[in-house]
């Protein structure tokens, strides 16, 4: 089986492919394409009405590397979320899945993304998070660890911006986090994001194999010593195999990064109340207390009306719109003149 | 200004009798937020019903309330259109600037001032005038006023009334007219109206038992006139946002900024007006962004996924909308941004009237960027690049902007009415699936089928498994792949060159005045066009100096602008900014004619005028 | 390309039996994050110090690991130093490009490949090439690597020390050398040194064992030349840095982007290095940004309080400073900005070279504004702009764009030691506390008391009652006062032209190089100075055509270009973008030149080359 | 007293004075900027070293109206955050009381505002918050509250952005709230954050005597119905005496704006701890929940380093350094030269 099934709109997971990847071998970035286009096959999404969004970075190139068969738009840096905004608006009848990095989104796109939090624009955001600026060779992000350190960027003395909390103090209607390696529950959120009606922020920790490498970061690995002492170029880069996790609800697990980094992960269970605003923001800020990476759904809201919903707009999609339903008549507008003093 | 108790103003006369009638200026100086506009406005359109030319240019301080403004209403009655910097007759209500308004008066010039304090706030009887050469009249402004009992919060608004009244009996301006300009201005709503038309009427009555006219200055109706008949008044943005909603626009996203704000509020309106389905369900969507980058990526948005998508903007947004009109032009979007051109550099003077973004926006983004510009120089042109502008964006896949400025945009216009737009839209090169299953699934998103440069796009939703494409500001093959090849890279930039040739033939054409013989010519655009055509008749009249005369449209500059500069000795270049920056961009296009262009250029917040223009022409022949 | 089992590869004996010394061109074909510019440095190094002339340039993509990348090497006696687009030799480990790099070699040129799988994942054992016409090479670098037991993940890089083995043998390149360069490399750190090493001289005796030199192509060593004697190799944005160190540069805000994060890095690390007070605390501060709006407010925070401050950026980071820099300008508030051009428009090719921001940069911001630009040719003058930046930004008070390129900023160029800065720092205008008391407290800020449209100004901090003024993007009047009077936007706009006028002379002037007799001149500016003089030295040598020379090293322009290039019957301008830009400022400034001004423009993102501007001075005569 | 008390500077209150306002009578802002001046004086802050920085809106332009011997910039609308972050950096001698608007600061400055704040830079943030753009007359801005309306903007379908919750999420080392009409209050809050050494961020809620005038803001006026009938035109403004109010710590009190709205004001008492951010963060969304306005010092903390701190700069501000100390000297220059390779 596997390779033989579809879906169904009788479509094989191998139609949901992309381009190969140009990432690093290891990236968590290239898990994530994997699950979003096994999920889209699993959850049967129509490519022919999905967009896919980025900005730029890493992580925003790889909408190339998954659904092939989407329209897709690799914007500028940071600026996915107004794009998709007016996509949206335009055409409801689109599935829009964006994919950004933790710099394009925490860093020059963070008054974007706050605010289409705060719209409720229809799509599924997903930040690939690694705490560092990948394409441009590893500065830290906004979401570095505080006190991180990497080889080539120093110490971070700054708090990391938790970009769960942020979205959920805009308002933010569908709030998930979790870990690349994590293929299942990457799905799963995966699945209850394209039938969400609003925005639907993941935040995936995703190392990054090339950069984010000194032990004491929640998002690293760990070379050890003699390494950095026979490379000190970055123009070097060890390919890796990705990592892999799967661990129940309610439990935590130490993952070991390939070079000796360890993260912890805790996954929310059933006794967690994702539609209660305080108890979501109550296991960020324990989490953040405790050092732990929190996964799972951590907050929805069914309700919320969409800023498509709040538009009042046709049912059929603008851009459908017939020509006679755009321009109004010759009488309408001698009466918008005759409104006119004249 | 030595301040005394007076109660009579001098009132010599200086006149030699004749009478100057429809060929004057007035100007009203108030402070902004005490409600002069309503009073300012209903003179202007008593006139303009009258059949009476009048065109009014507000000047207005960059805050919300108590700064000096300056209402000036030009009557002509050869309907020169143009600011004129001189005007004969002052309205004052402003204490603080009385002293170089009165200044700036001719000999012989009128002022119209208060005896008491219409605001309550400042001793206006015990001021004297420092000229003797002009002449003056009083009016109990607050006394008139509280007759009324206006509420005490609308009294300083009501006491503009006043100045209407007076003005209508010394100037002779049609009472009729003057209450239904107040019934247009409160909806016809008959408390307002008769609160506010009683105050002109009661100081009408006033000045009619008070005053005796010893100035030269009268209006008179001109009822045999075409000048007015059949014609409507308008602001440019108004003009815009009507045209927009004819040019069926999907998608607005704005960030308020003056003077540009009013595009996007009026089309709210109109929108809401006139945009809607059977069920009442909007056929566009408008959202206030959260700033200039934001909006302006929402339209890129929108524009790619097949809207007819516009912002509205001026200078602080344009520069913050470069990097995203640089990706648009990069990866063919198209999408439409007005830009009321205000002062610059950086925040300048919000409120004053300019041209100078024309080379800026020109080249909007970095590396070798080339944007698309119209020029509107009247309602008409405002109207139709409203609807027009959609056209060129979806034809040419582009960014296209449209130039105007604060003169236009926020200045009542007499106008045509407007026509309807005479052909269907033109939603440009879109391949839908049923085309797809022609073509056998075989486009390529940037291949040039057609030879002009522009290629053909798919939007996303359409129903083929063939349709996608992936789009990117990176370089770029004919199938929208990621490429670093210089092949790639060098073909999509010929291509692009391209067909920045082809909207040289496509977008609307300079129009162009020519008589025989004219050794001379001025090219300008915009709102430039009202003065240059007077300086035009001045220059025949009174020099006998025949000028030809070119009016831009658009950027890049069609062919028939070098075709034409070809013709004459000298081509002054007139414009309304510092840098004369359309000379320059024809110095670019144009190398071999460039020895003979001479730029005439000046930018100090205040539309071009006639005198100023013939001047220069005169200067340097 | 045949994919069939071939042990030996063809190596027809084609040349004539001349040998052809120290005159051609490598080129390394492999893929990025490889490791190989280790390698490929190491070869550099190794030329440089054989005092052989040698050029590197690193073609890579814009991702981190895996696609291809290019590096070239010419080795050239007569110290050519500009870009060549045609290699001789090939060596490659990369396979996916083997056909086209195979295919751009020229009869009788070299290749050099794997005969088994460096990294083990493609199969070259199986590969045959397409051409009979060039001489082939194979090396076993997978054997040789392991022969030296590497770690498992530092097998690919290491690997590359194979070919640099081979390519030492087999083109004469001195061993002890290669040592130097890795032991500076590995900044003398033993195990990794003699890891390297070790496997370079297996490689060298392998193929001093196994391979017989059939090719025409040698290096010797110039033990008496001068080109490369008391010289030192190093990147242009290292250059800048260390610049920038010694001009004193008090504050850094920056954000990445390629090419020119290395410029804030290698000024992290130098401030690091240089700039430190006896207790151990920075003399300055650095700040990575949020984005590059913050990064050009933090600098014009900076700029306004005193200190010298810079950014550095590319292409997209412009021209979101756009806003910034026009208030920057209006306000006169200097700032230092490199802006390390890669290709546009949009996000276009970021790891490609080209000068496409010169309009842009130069007109940056709406409204009128105009931007002072500097140049650099070369490592001395990036520099030299490196400190001499803040100098003209603090004299002029105003933002100073220093555009160099990708091409200067990130590969290795030989060059002379730098010069110690000749004079002190000039820090301006500005008015301390005394000056004020000197002056009893009477100053304006605005007020061009020298007659050279530069005014003085204070430092928040100043501790004196009458230091403060009000900074603003507003209309202002002298004394910094808000005003919409037109007067005072004249007299304003009018002095900020002014200066610009100063700044015309204050600026670098430009290099000019001229012969007796020469009807034809070309100017240019920045880093085509390599290929322009050697197009100058091949036009006389071979086609007896003697051509002048100008390089402008500064925007606004020189009166001094004017003048030059009234002297000529016609003008090349040469530079790397799409429009000719240069080419465009020039009519603008020069109008009455303007139809002699040849464009000779092209932008594929490698540097010019010397033939390609030489057919073109030809073609274009 | 009063008028001829001088501070310990020996200067008087006059002394603080800026130039005469060309807002609005009544404006909320011109309330605060006495207050400034006021707090100025009595804490004897040494205007000469202090700098007034603000971006562009009703509020940006108030620094001109007080402290005229002080420095001012005011910069471009959004971005005093990142002006302001060189300023200190560069002259960490130097006070920074920057003013800002809530369209100013939670609108087009919002990532600089939330940056700003995550770098603890530090300077006085004043917010003069009424919901909407003052200088463009009135559209909403991101702090508007949900459902409101006015007459020129409609009503507002977004939630409201509170900036004192997002920047206590950025870490904010000290978020105050109040209302332009509690004089004392302001002053005290003031004085508190002249002290701090970090960002001190203090919303103040600031009606907008001329936009802001629907009934159901909570940063509003009331127009009556009549009123509007006769004004349909943007052109007139209403001026309107100050308010003030003056209440106990502890205690709510219910404000009647002019035209007859109110607003809930509920200040905190020393039963709050303001060093606890768990319960800063409780006490907002209590706020929220009970669609009050909390005003006082919500949260502190004393500890957090500063930027300028974490950049371990000398102590003689960096742009007093004399030359020898900026430039390296020659043999400086010949060392890095030499390690080159050359
Ligand atoms: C306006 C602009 N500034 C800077 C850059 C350079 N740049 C490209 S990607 C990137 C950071 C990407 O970081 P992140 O979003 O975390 O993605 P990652 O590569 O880590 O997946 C930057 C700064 C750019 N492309 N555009
Ligand atoms: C880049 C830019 N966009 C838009 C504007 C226009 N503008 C001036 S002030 C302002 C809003 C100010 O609102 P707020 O910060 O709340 O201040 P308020 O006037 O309400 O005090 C806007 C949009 C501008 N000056 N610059
Ligand atoms: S650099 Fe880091 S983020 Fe980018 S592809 Fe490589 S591993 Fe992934
Ligand atoms: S418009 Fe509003 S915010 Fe602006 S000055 Fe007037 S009352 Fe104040
Ligand atoms: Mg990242
Ligand atoms: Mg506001």
């Amino acid at each position: 089986m596997g390779r033989t099934k579809t879906n169904e709109l009788g479509l094989l997971a191998a139609d949901y492919n992309g381009r190969p990847s140009t990432l690093c071998p290891g990236c968590g970035h290239n898990s994530i394409s994997n699950q979003i286009q096994q999920a889209a096959f699993e959850h049967s999404l129509d490519q022919h009405f999905v967009v896919k969004m980025s900005g730029i970075g890493c992580s925003s190139k790889t909408p190339a590397y998954f659904m092939g068969r989407s329209h897709a738009f690799n914007t500028i840096h940071g600026r996915m979320p107004s794009v998709t905004t007016g996509v949206m608006l335009v055409n409801h009848h689109l599935k829009a899945i964006g994919v950004s990095g933790d710099g394009d989104t925490g860093n020059i796109g963070f008054s974007q993304f706050k605010h289409l939090v705060r719209r409720n624009v229809p799509m599924v955001y997903i930040i690939e998070n690694n705490g560092v600026y990948g394409l441009t060779k590893g500065q830290f992000s906004a979401t570095a660890d505080y006190g991180q350190k990497t080889k080539y960027a120093g110490k971070n003395e700054l708090p990391a911006i938790d970009l769960c909390a942020e979205a959920l103090l805009a308002d933010c209607s569908f709030v998930a986090r979790s870990f690349s390696g994590d293929a299942k529950q990457i799905r799963s959120l995966l699945r209850a994001a394209f039938s969400h009606r609003g925005t639907a922020v993941i935040d995936i920790i995703s190392p990054c194999v090339t950069f984010n490498d000194a032990a004491d970061s929640t998002k690293s690995y760990f070379w050890g010593k003699e390494h950095r002492e026979i490379l000190n170029e970055v123009g070097f880069v060890r390919g890796q195999e990705d990592i892999a996790v799967d661990y129940e609800e309610g439990k935590s697990q130490d993952v070991q990064l390939h070079d000796g980094g360890w993260v912890r992960l805790k996954k929310l269970d059933e006794s967690h109340d994702p539609t209660d605003r305080t108890s979501a923001f109550r296991v960020l800020e324990q989490a953040r207390k405790e050092q732990v990476i929190i996964t799972g759904l951590i907050y929805i809201d069914q309700e919320r009306a969409t800023l498509v919903e709040n538009a009042r707009i046709t049912d059929t999609p603008l851009v459908n719109l017939p020509e006679d339903q755009l321009r109004p008549s010759k009488a309408t507008l001698d009466q918008a003149l005759s409104e006119l003093f004249g | 200004m030595t301040v005394v108790d007076l109660q009579q103003a001098p009132a010599t006369q200086l006149h030699s009798g004749q009478r100057i009638v429809n060929d004057f200026s007035f100007v009203v100086a108030t402070t902004n937020g005490t409600g002069s506009q309503t009073s300012n406005n209903t003179l202007l359109r008593a006139l303009f019903k009258m059949g009476v030319p009048a065109t009014g240019k507000n000047l207005f301080p960059s805050n919300i309330y108590g700064l000096p403004t300056w209402f000036y209403i030009r009557v002509n009655k050869d309907n020169y259109r143009a600011h004129r910097s001189q005007a004969e007759v002052l309205v004052t209500y402003n204490f603080d600037t009385f002293a170089e308004d009165i200044a700036a008066l001719p000999p012989g010039g009128v002022c119209i001032y208060p005896m008491d304090a219409p605001s309550g706030k400042k001793k206006w009887n015990v001021v004297t005038p420092s000229r003797d050469d002009i002449y003056y009249y009083r009016i109990p402004v607050d006394e008139l006023t509280a007759t009324m009992n206006p509420d005490q919060a609308l009294k300083e608004y009501i006491a503009n009334m006043v100045y209407v009244g007076a003005v209508a009996y010394l100037f002779n301006i049609d009472m009729g007219e003057i209450e239904r300009a107040l019934s247009y201005h409160f909806g016809g709503k008959a408390k307002p109206i008769s609160m506010n038309f009683g105050l002109v009427k009661l100081a009408y009555d006033w000045a009619k038992d008070n005053l005796q006219k010893i100035d030269p200055y009268w209006c008179e109706a001109m009822p045999d006139a075409t000048f007015t008949k059949d014609k409507i008044m308008i602001e440019g943005n108004a003009a815009a946002a009507l045209g927009a909603v004819f040019g069926g626009v999907q998608f607005v996203a704005w960030y308020p900024i003056t003077p540009s704000s009013s595009v996007a509020e009026n089309l709210q309106s109109y929108l809401a007006d006139y945009r809607h389905d059977e069920e009442g369900r909007a056929t566009y969507a408008i959202v206030q962004a959260e700033d200039e980058l934001a909006a302006i990526g929402m339209i890129v948005g929108a524009g790619w996924a097949g809207a007819r998508s516009m912002t509205a903007t001026s200078g602080p947004g344009i520069s913050l909308m470069a990097e995203f009109t640089g990706l648009a032009y990069f990866a063919e979007v198209p999408a439409v941004i007005w830009d009321i051109q205000r002062m610059g550099p950086s925040t300048g003077l919000p409120t004053r009237t300019s041209q100078g973004d024309i080379i800026f926006t020109h080249f909007l983004g970095h590396g070798d960027t080339r944007q698309v510009v119209l020029l509107p120089a009247n309602m008409e042109e405002c109207f139709r690049f409203g609807w027009e502008a959609f056209d060129f964006a979806e034809r040419l896949q582009t960014p296209v902007f449209v130039l105007s400025d604060l003169d236009l945009g926020m200045n009542q216009h007499v106008s045509s009415k407007f026509e309807y737009p005479e052909r269907p839209m033109d939603r440009g090169k879109v391949l839908t699936a049923e085309d797809l299953q022609k073509l056998g699934g075989q486009w390529a998103r940037y291949k040039d089928v057609d030879g002009d440069g522009i290629t053909y796009r798919t939007l996303p939703g359409t129903d083929h498994p063939n349709a996608a494409y992936f789009t990117r500001g990176t370089g770029h093959n004919e199938n929208a792949g990621y490429s670093e090849k210089v092949e790639d890279w060098h073909n999509n930039l010929k291509r692009l060159a391209h067909k920045m040739n082809t909207a040289r033939e496509l977008l609307p054409q300079p129009v162009i005045q020519q008589n025989k013989g004219a050794k001379i010519a001025i090219v300008s655009y915009g709102s430039n066009d009202y003065a240059i055509q007077e300086a035009i008749d001045y220059l025949k009249a009174r020099h006998d100096l025949s000028v030809d005369y070119l009016r831009i449209l658009a950027l890049p500059l069609s062919p028939k602008v070098g075709e034409f500069i070809n013709g004459y000795d000298r081509v002054y270049v007139v414009e309304n900014n510092e840098e004369g920056q359309m000379a320059q961009l024809m110095r670019m296009d144009f190398p071999q004619k460039a020895p003979d262009l001479v730029s005439v250029a000046r930018c100090n917040g205040m539309p071009l005028d006639a005198e100023w223009i013939l001047s220069q022409v005169l200067e340097r022949k």
